[in-house]
């Protein structure tokens, strides 16, 4: 039969799905086609849309963002019944995060999760450390901009993340408010918490940021912009994803070498240090001509061998715990084995509760985040707006 | 059979009516001439019969059928716009062929058609040509070239001669009437020329604000016209209008006195006519002659002498409110300023009532009569 | 003229005819997705489940609930929106209409290499729309960014400025970004509108010595007007149904929010597809509404020509 | 020599104003091809003059993926889209400006109005049409639906250029025996190139750079047009934007419009109509 | 001081030559006439002088100062086109009021202007019309008012009243002489029309083919033209030219034998002229009269007769490969078919040798006798 599979756009990732794919279907005996998705993620969740709502069965398996499990969870088939205990080995925070209305509609492939990038070499020439807390963080951030100003890199900045109003700020608020013990904005239970002092102080202590230790267009920055500004070395400190680590030590960076990679800090002493879950899996939709087919697909796809093969080849972290004990995987990136606390207990965006309706949830969030980023509102104010509106979208329930 | 006969035609623009119920017979293979002042509606009239504007009401035939609703292409006519209408991105070859190309004539027939007519009209040289590159009078003759290549049933021309040279028109005077000849088919063309008018024509239709005032051969326009519009539209320059009052009518004459005192019988039907009626004498330009001051009709000072070469006019203050003029030969030595007196046969006058209707003179008809004076 | 020769009466056949094959496609193409977004505007239809949809009135519209006001007409939200795409398109389709007349003017004008810069011109046209929006924000960035430090190096601003993040110049960025992408579309336009006119009168101008700018007033823009005024419909409806721009360089930014980007936040993004498809009713209300103005304001003749 | 001085002014300050125009509208096209020649870091640094001169990130654009194929695409949807809207533009603009009709204003609004609606809000029903049909990732479908973006424009457009003609054009025209076809081909169409062209070329470049029908109503690389083509290219991660490799294709993509605008800009001429008419 | 100068002006199209080297001198206020046959270069030499198109060669000077730089604006004419260019989206009012608008004349002076050449012009009730709302006669006066409102030093008019009724025509003639009498403004005039040309110009100059033929009042051209292609182009009907061989020549006259065998003596220079020598006698139609077929210089059968009403025009197949013409009365009763035979004045003959050049006239020059002739 024949299996039609969207993974990854053009590039590595594709070339990856596709040389896992085509053990499979060597494997099995079947015929695989690999569609390529657009890499943007919000276009490639608008064709899945308008895909999956026309019951269309040109894709069987899907591969979907990690908040995705709750917006399209209604279209894919409960994976559990074919792998159930497969799922047992993966991490249990992105299982929870993937079953959705009980049903496990996804089965993770590959994780992610925010990291703090550092200036070895500034931090060794300020003496400072590693930060623990965001307000170290501030302070070791604010003394060296100022150092290197005064040396003569004006445009030298402390601290850099993503700051424009889209999903990436909900990630960055996320850590802030989780680190801060502020909840998770919208409990698992359904609750909406984020009025709550711990979360105002997290965002209050990102707001003085801007235009301090962080340009005033970070306002504007996605990752990209993000990395552009670390990467020529003019910021002290970046939140990011573990993809920068490569691309900064690539041989004509002008930081190759001089960064370091650490779990992001703690809100304070008595916070943990939290790390928005990113990363991706597998679905099968219930409208495939093959389901079984395309479950085995998946189970393949997910399994403890090619999970190791794409973090061999393509350093994509596994989500089999497993995994990051393996000499082979952690040789090829030694910095799996110090984020490994990191990844596993990564900080879930509230998609899963929210179902369809966490990208409203997660646009109130960014929106309140960044007017009181902007200072177009108070912390206070946006904070209150906030849970006003999110109550608004609860209105019947998630 | 292609006739073209309107009945009460008549057209609209918008609320203004610019041609008021015309009656019109044109006869198979006939020449026939649209004259009338500018804006009288000559081209309106043209464009009505090709079909390029509804009639508004009334009943237009070609050829025993009405054709109000048949569109123009199904009329069998061709036309040269007064505006040429030339193709612009076609070179002068392909605007004549073009017509031709459509009725799907051969290559070879549409070359010949059109190198005759580009013979005849002068424009062999020119065939390579865009409009855009050629003289007035060139694109005038490539109007003209297109619709004789298509040899229709009735041809309409409007103004076509306008922008030629004496000599050119002359020529195309003559090719044209030999085409006529040649296809007998009906031709219908508007003109302001006289002479086109005068000896092209089978038959003139004087035009005037949208109505026909007076249907005619040219010569009968020129010897009888119904009334004073006429008169003074056919023939140039213009027929001259002397006031007079009426003295004395018998059966075969009208005695009147000029204002000028002079008494003149004139060989007109006079019926209807009391003594005592205000009246117009029409004297035309060219049937003037020079006299003593006391035999002459009218006398007065010689205003302004054009010379034409050919004949000289003179411009001659005789009362009235407009110049009289009148024809004399071209070495004439009349100066400006000079007091002369004019006179006019009796028989060359023209005599109108308080209306501008004309009365019938009586003299012309007797052609015998006429001939007789002028060999004499 | 109440009833027409058969004559005209075959002509206008003959026109139905021509229209037909075009009536034909628009209505199979655009007759059935717009008719289902219209319907979809009365229902609580949502993407995860499309096939259960009630009708519930003007709901999506206007309605209150426990003294408390639900509905596009009630979305502060909304109207901001409105509000910023009206904003946004009458500067940016002005500036692109003064912008592609001259640019337009220029192109008309005989010189060496004239095709040339015609296509140069038209290059901001044809780069793909979210390639160019994408470009602009990385030329826009604050740090390192071309466009900042070409300023700073000319001495026009001090430091840099964050155009897309600062909410007072996002809108300027992306009505200066579409201003650069669009001009070359009137500018094309307006440049065969001016070579279609007829050239005997412009004779005539120099003759009476003219002075140029006048003419361009009383001569060359009223005859190009009608051109120019479908352009400027064109450009306009493209304008307040922008979106890509905007999403690329601004997403999310309330400030700069149109009406476009909302419904598809609705449409897609919270896959509230009757909610959204009843800010896309709105939409097409507000243009509709918009464009009639204009065109009556512009005194836009549609009956013209013809006989 | 006052004038000539005059005169010098007057063209350096035209040939300033062209260059403005040209620097204007190309610094970003330019810039862009910049930043194709570039790799890895020195995309975030500010430079005016290439540094270097790589095609790595051109020749990878060809590379997982059949961008060749979906040029190929782009031209051959883009080139059917703009054939059927300049045929059904030209033949019913014909109708709406030179022929009066009752309704006819009603017809050009409702035309009108197909345009103002959001892209966004008619993909679900065009999707569902297209699957109806058949016609689901196929370059036909995709043609189709571009109808919908097109039409309305040409028809506007065309109609607006063709009430200027002059009315004896199409009356000598009609004298020689010509039908409405023949007119709108043989007469019109020649003195309406600078209309055609233009019309003709946005509606190919709106084909062309259409993104959310393309993205949707295909599903296979081999069905794809260059813009998804593009928004396909990624780095090695869903994060990184590989600028390089995109910019490298936009150039690429640009290059045949630049072709096309050079070729067809000879038909932009002014004059066409002159020694047409007299009065 | 408006003259107008052109030395050596050339103009050519791509690789072909249309004006070929012209020498001119108009003087201010003059009221010049072009003729010349179409497509002779009229238009182009207008179009020149406005500065519509680049001189290729040569120098143009209006008023002392050479204008071949100068943009049209700036030499100070106006200009009736033969196409009319007018203004498509503007009332006959704003077409006329337009090229006022600039000389930032007060709107009541416009008004005054505007309305008093649409008074002249009778255009007075169509001030609110569009072009495309009017007659071909309506346009052509339309474009005529646009140049008058102005009062520019040179008015330059190519066929401005072709398109118009033979009245109209004449009043219109009035009226631009009398502008011309009150302006003093410097014309020049392309015309058709040889009663225009003879009765309103100063000067005439005879075009062919891009050059200068011959410059010189009306009657110099109808009396001495300087060849055949002037005598034949001045003049309607056209002269008619016999061959003849010279048989005597003496100081006063050339003897010449015309093809019929008659002998006649003409009073023209001969000099350089030889027995034996072909020549060509022209003779005017206006000069013909009928004669005994044995008196008669010519004789032969009447082919056509045409009627103009005032005169009649006789086609006579007398010999040669054209028919001679000859205008007689207008109620002439000479029918086709019948046998004349023509006479003229020897004085009124024209001779031309072998290359076509005119001998000159000795006897018109005598004034004192041509008048007592005229008288006599
Ligand atoms: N489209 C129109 N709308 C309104 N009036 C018009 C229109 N066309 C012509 N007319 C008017 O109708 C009358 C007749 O016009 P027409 O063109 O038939 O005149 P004409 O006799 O050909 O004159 P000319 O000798 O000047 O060409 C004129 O007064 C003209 O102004
Ligand atoms: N743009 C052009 N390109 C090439 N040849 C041209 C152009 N314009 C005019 N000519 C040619 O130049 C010659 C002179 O043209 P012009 O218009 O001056 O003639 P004209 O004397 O005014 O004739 P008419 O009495 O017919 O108006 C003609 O033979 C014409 O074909
Ligand atoms: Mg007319
Ligand atoms: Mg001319």
């Amino acid at each position: 039969a024949k299996i039609s599979i969207s993974c990854g756009a053009v590039g590595q990732e594709l070339a990856l799905c596709q040389e896992g794919v085509d053990a499979w279907a060597k494997q099995t005996g079947n015929e695989v086609a690999v569609i390529s998705t657009p890499n943007s993620t919000t276009e490639r969740l608008a064709l899945y849309q308008q895909i999956l709502a026309a019951g269309s069965s040109d894709i069987d398996v899907f591969q979907i963002d990690v908040i995705w499990p709750g917006i399209l969870g209604n279209h894919f088939i409960d994976l559990s019944e074919y792998m159930a205990d497969e799922a047992k080995q993966h991490f249990e925070a992105i299982v929870t995060n993937n079953t959705f209305e009980d049903r496990l509609v996804a089965m993770p492939w590959y994780t992610d999760a925010g990291v703090l990038y550092y200036r070895k070499d500034l931090l060794e020439k300020y003496g400072e450390n590693v930060p623990e807390t965001w307000e170290q963080l501030t302070e070791t951030a604010r003394k060296i901009q100022e150092g290197e100003r005064k040396a003569g890199n004006d445009k030298m900045w402390g601290h850099v993340f993503q700051g424009r109003a889209y999903e990436g700020l909900t990630c960055n608020a996320l850590e802030w408010v989780v680190s801060f013990n502020g909840g998770s904005v919208v409990e698992p239970n359904g609750d909406i918490s984020i009025n709550n002092d711990q979360a105002k102080k997290a965002i209050e202590t990102a707001s003085n940021w801007i235009g301090t230790i962080s340009p005033e267009g970070v306002l504007g920055y996605a990752e990209e912009e993000a990395r552009g500004v670390f990467q020529s070395g003019n910021s002290v400190f970046m939140r990011n994803w573990p993809y920068a680590w490569a691309l900064a030590n690539s041989a004509d960076s002008p930081v190759k070498g001089k960064v370091g990679v650490a779990a992001l800090p703690k809100g304070s002493t008595d916070g943990r240090s939290a790390a928005a879950l990113g990363g991706w899996q597998l679905s099968v939709s219930k409208y495939s001509e093959n389901p079984e087919l395309a479950a085995d697909l998946v189970k393949f796809l997910t399994s403890y061998e090619e999970q190791k093969r794409r973090a061999i080849k393509g350093s994509y972290n596994p989500t089999i715990a497993d995994l990051y004990k393996d000499e082979e995987v952690l040789s090829a990136n030694p910095f799996f084995g110090d984020l490994y606390e990191t990844f596993t207990s990564a900080a879930p965006r509230p998609s899963t509760v929210t179902g369809s309706k966490y990208n409203q949830v997660s646009s109130e969030f960014w929106q309140a985040v960044h007017a009181s980023l902007s200072g177009s509102q108070t912390v206070d104010q946006a904070i209150t707006g906030l849970e006003r509106n999110l109550k608004r979208v609860k209105r019947s329930g998630w | 059979m292609s006739e073209v006969v309107l009945k009460q035609v008549k057209k609209r623009f918008g609320p203004i009516e610019t041609i008021h119920g015309v009656d019109l017979n044109i006869r198979d293979g006939e020449f026939c001439v649209f004259v009338g002042p500018s804006g009288c509606g000559k081209s309106t009239l043209l464009r009505l019969i090709a079909g390029l504007e509804d009639i508004s009401d009334g009943e237009l035939s070609i050829g025993d059928e009405v054709v109000n609703d048949k569109a123009p292409k199904d009329r069998g006519v061709a036309m040269v716009f007064q505006s040429y209408a030339l193709y612009p991105h076609m070179t002068v070859y392909e605007n004549m062929a073009f017509g031709l190309d459509l009725a799907k004539r051969t290559k070879d027939e549409q070359r010949e058609r059109v190198m005759a007519a580009a013979r005849v009209l002068q424009l062999e040289e020119l065939l390579d040509r865009k409009p855009k590159e050629l003289s007035g009078g060139q694109r005038q003759r490539v109007a003209i070239g297109r619709a004789i290549v298509r040899k229709p049933k009735v041809f309409l021309f409007d103004e076509p001669l306008s922008n030629l040279d004496a000599g050119l028109r002359v020529q195309m005077r003559i090719e044209l009437t030999k085409l006529h000849e040649k296809l007998k088919s009906t031709m219908i063309y508007v003109t302001h020329d006289q002479v086109e008018a005068m000896t092209m024509a089978d038959k003139i239709v004087v035009l005037r604000a949208g109505s026909v005032e007076q249907v005619g051969t040219p010569l009968e326009l020129y010897h009888h016209p119904q009334n004073q519009f006429v008169a003074g539209f056919i023939g140039s320059p213009k027929m001259n209008f002397v006031p007079a009052v009426v003295i004395e009518v018998s059966q075969q004459t009208v005695t009147v006195k000029l204002d000028s005192g002079k008494e003149v019988t004139l060989p007109v039907d006079g019926s209807g006519l009391d003594a005592g009626d205000r009246v117009t004498v029409g004297i035309r330009p060219e049937h003037c002659s020079l006299a003593d001051q006391d035999t002459a009709l009218l006398s007065g000072t010689v205003e302004v002498v054009e010379h034409l070469g050919e004949a000289g006019l003179v411009y001659v203050q005789a009362g009235g409110d407009e110049l009289f003029v009148a024809r004399v030969t071209g070495d004439t030595a009349i100066v400006t300023g000079s007091s002369i007196g004019i006179h006019a046969r009796v028989e060359d006058c023209y005599l109108f009532d308080q209306n501008g209707q004309a009365r019938r003179r009586l003299d012309v008809d007797n052609e015998p009569l006429r001939a007789q004076l002028a060999t004499g | 003229m109440a009833q027409a020769s058969s004559l005209t009466r075959a002509r206008r056949r003959s026109a139905w005819l021509f229209l037909t094959p075009m009536l034909v496609i628009l209505a199979c193409v655009a007759g059935w997705p717009l008719l289902r977004t219209f319907i979809f505007g009365f229902t609580d239809a949502n993407l995860s489940d499309l096939g259960g949809y009630s009708f519930v009135g003007f709901e999506n519209f206007y309605a209150v609930y426990d003294g408390e006001k639900f509905g596009l007409l009630a979305d502060p939200e909304w109207w901001q929106a409105v509000w910023n795409t009206i904003y946004f398109t009458v500067i940016s389709v002005s500036l692109e209409t003064v912008l592609g007349i001259i640019v337009a003017l220029v192109l008309n004008q005989e010189f060496k290499g004239r095709g040339l810069v015609r296509a140069a011109v038209l290059i901001p046209w044809a780069i793909p729309t979210i390639v160019s929006a994408k470009m602009w924000n990385w030329m826009l960035h604050d740090q390192f960014g071309i466009i900042n430090d070409l300023l700073m190096s000319l001495g026009l601003i001090a430091s840099p400025v964050a155009w897309t993040a600062n909410p007072d110049t996002a809108m300027v960025a992306v009505i200066m970004v579409d201003v650069w992408k669009t001009t070359p579309f009137m500018a094309l336009l307006t440049l065969a509108a001016l070579q279609m006119l007829p050239s005997d009168c412009y004779e005539a101008a120099r003759v009476d010595g003219i002075h140029p700018v006048r003419v361009f007033f009383k001569v060359t823009l009223p005859l190009i007007k009608p051109a120019l005024m479908v352009a400027v419909i064109f450009r306009a409806l493209d304008a307040l149904r922008v979106f890509d721009v905007i999403y690329v360089l601004t997403p999310n930014n309330p400030n700069t929010m149109t009406m476009s980007v909302y419904a598809r936040q609705l449409l897609v993004d919270f896959q509230e597809v009757g909610y959204g498809s009843a800010a896309s009713t709105l939409l097409f209300l507000v243009i509709a509404f918009s464009i009639m103005a204009y065109m009556m304001i512009g005194r836009v003749r549609l009956d013209e020509g013809g006989h | 020599m006052n004038r000539n001085v005059k005169s010098l002014m007057m063209k350096a300050g035209f040939y300033l104003l062209v260059a403005a125009i040209v620097i204007f509208a190309v610094f970003p096209f330019y810039y862009a091809i910049l930043t194709a020649f570039e790799t890895g870091s020195a995309l975030f640094d500010v430079n005016y003059l290439p540094e270097s001169f790589s095609f790595s990130n051109y020749l990878s654009v060809f590379e997982g993926q059949p961008f060749g194929r979906n040029i190929f695409n782009s031209i051959f949807v883009s080139v059917m889209v703009v054939a059927l809207s300049l045929l059904m533009g030209v033949t019913a603009s014909y109708a709406l400006a030179r022929v009066k009709f009752a309704g006819r204003g009603l017809l050009l609004v409702t035309i009108l109005s197909v345009s103002m609606f959001p892209q966004v809000a008619v993909l679900s029903g065009m999707f569902e049409l297209i699957r109806a049909v058949g016609l689901y990732n196929s370059m036909f479908g995709l043609a189709i639906s571009y109808m919908m973006l097109t039409l309305p424009f040409t028809v506007w457009i065309l109609t607006a250029f063709m009430r200027e003609l002059p009315r004896e054009l199409e009356e000598a025209a009609v004298m020689d025996g010509a039908s409405p076809w023949t007119v709108i081909t043989r007469v019109f169409l020649p003195v309406m190139w600078p209309a055609m062209v233009t019309t003709g070329l946005l509606a190919f470049i709106m084909a062309w750079n259409e993104f959310l029908f393309a993205l949707t109503f295909t599903l296979t690389n081999e069905q794809r047009t260059v813009p998804v083509a593009i928004a396909l290219i990624s780095g090695a991660s869903q994060f990184e934007m590989p600028w390089g490799n995109i910019m490298a294709a936009s150039v690429i993509v640009t290059v045949p419009l630049i072709v096309l605008v050079l070729i067809f800009q000879r038909r932009i001429v002014s004059g066409l109509t002159a020694g047409a008419v007299k009065g």
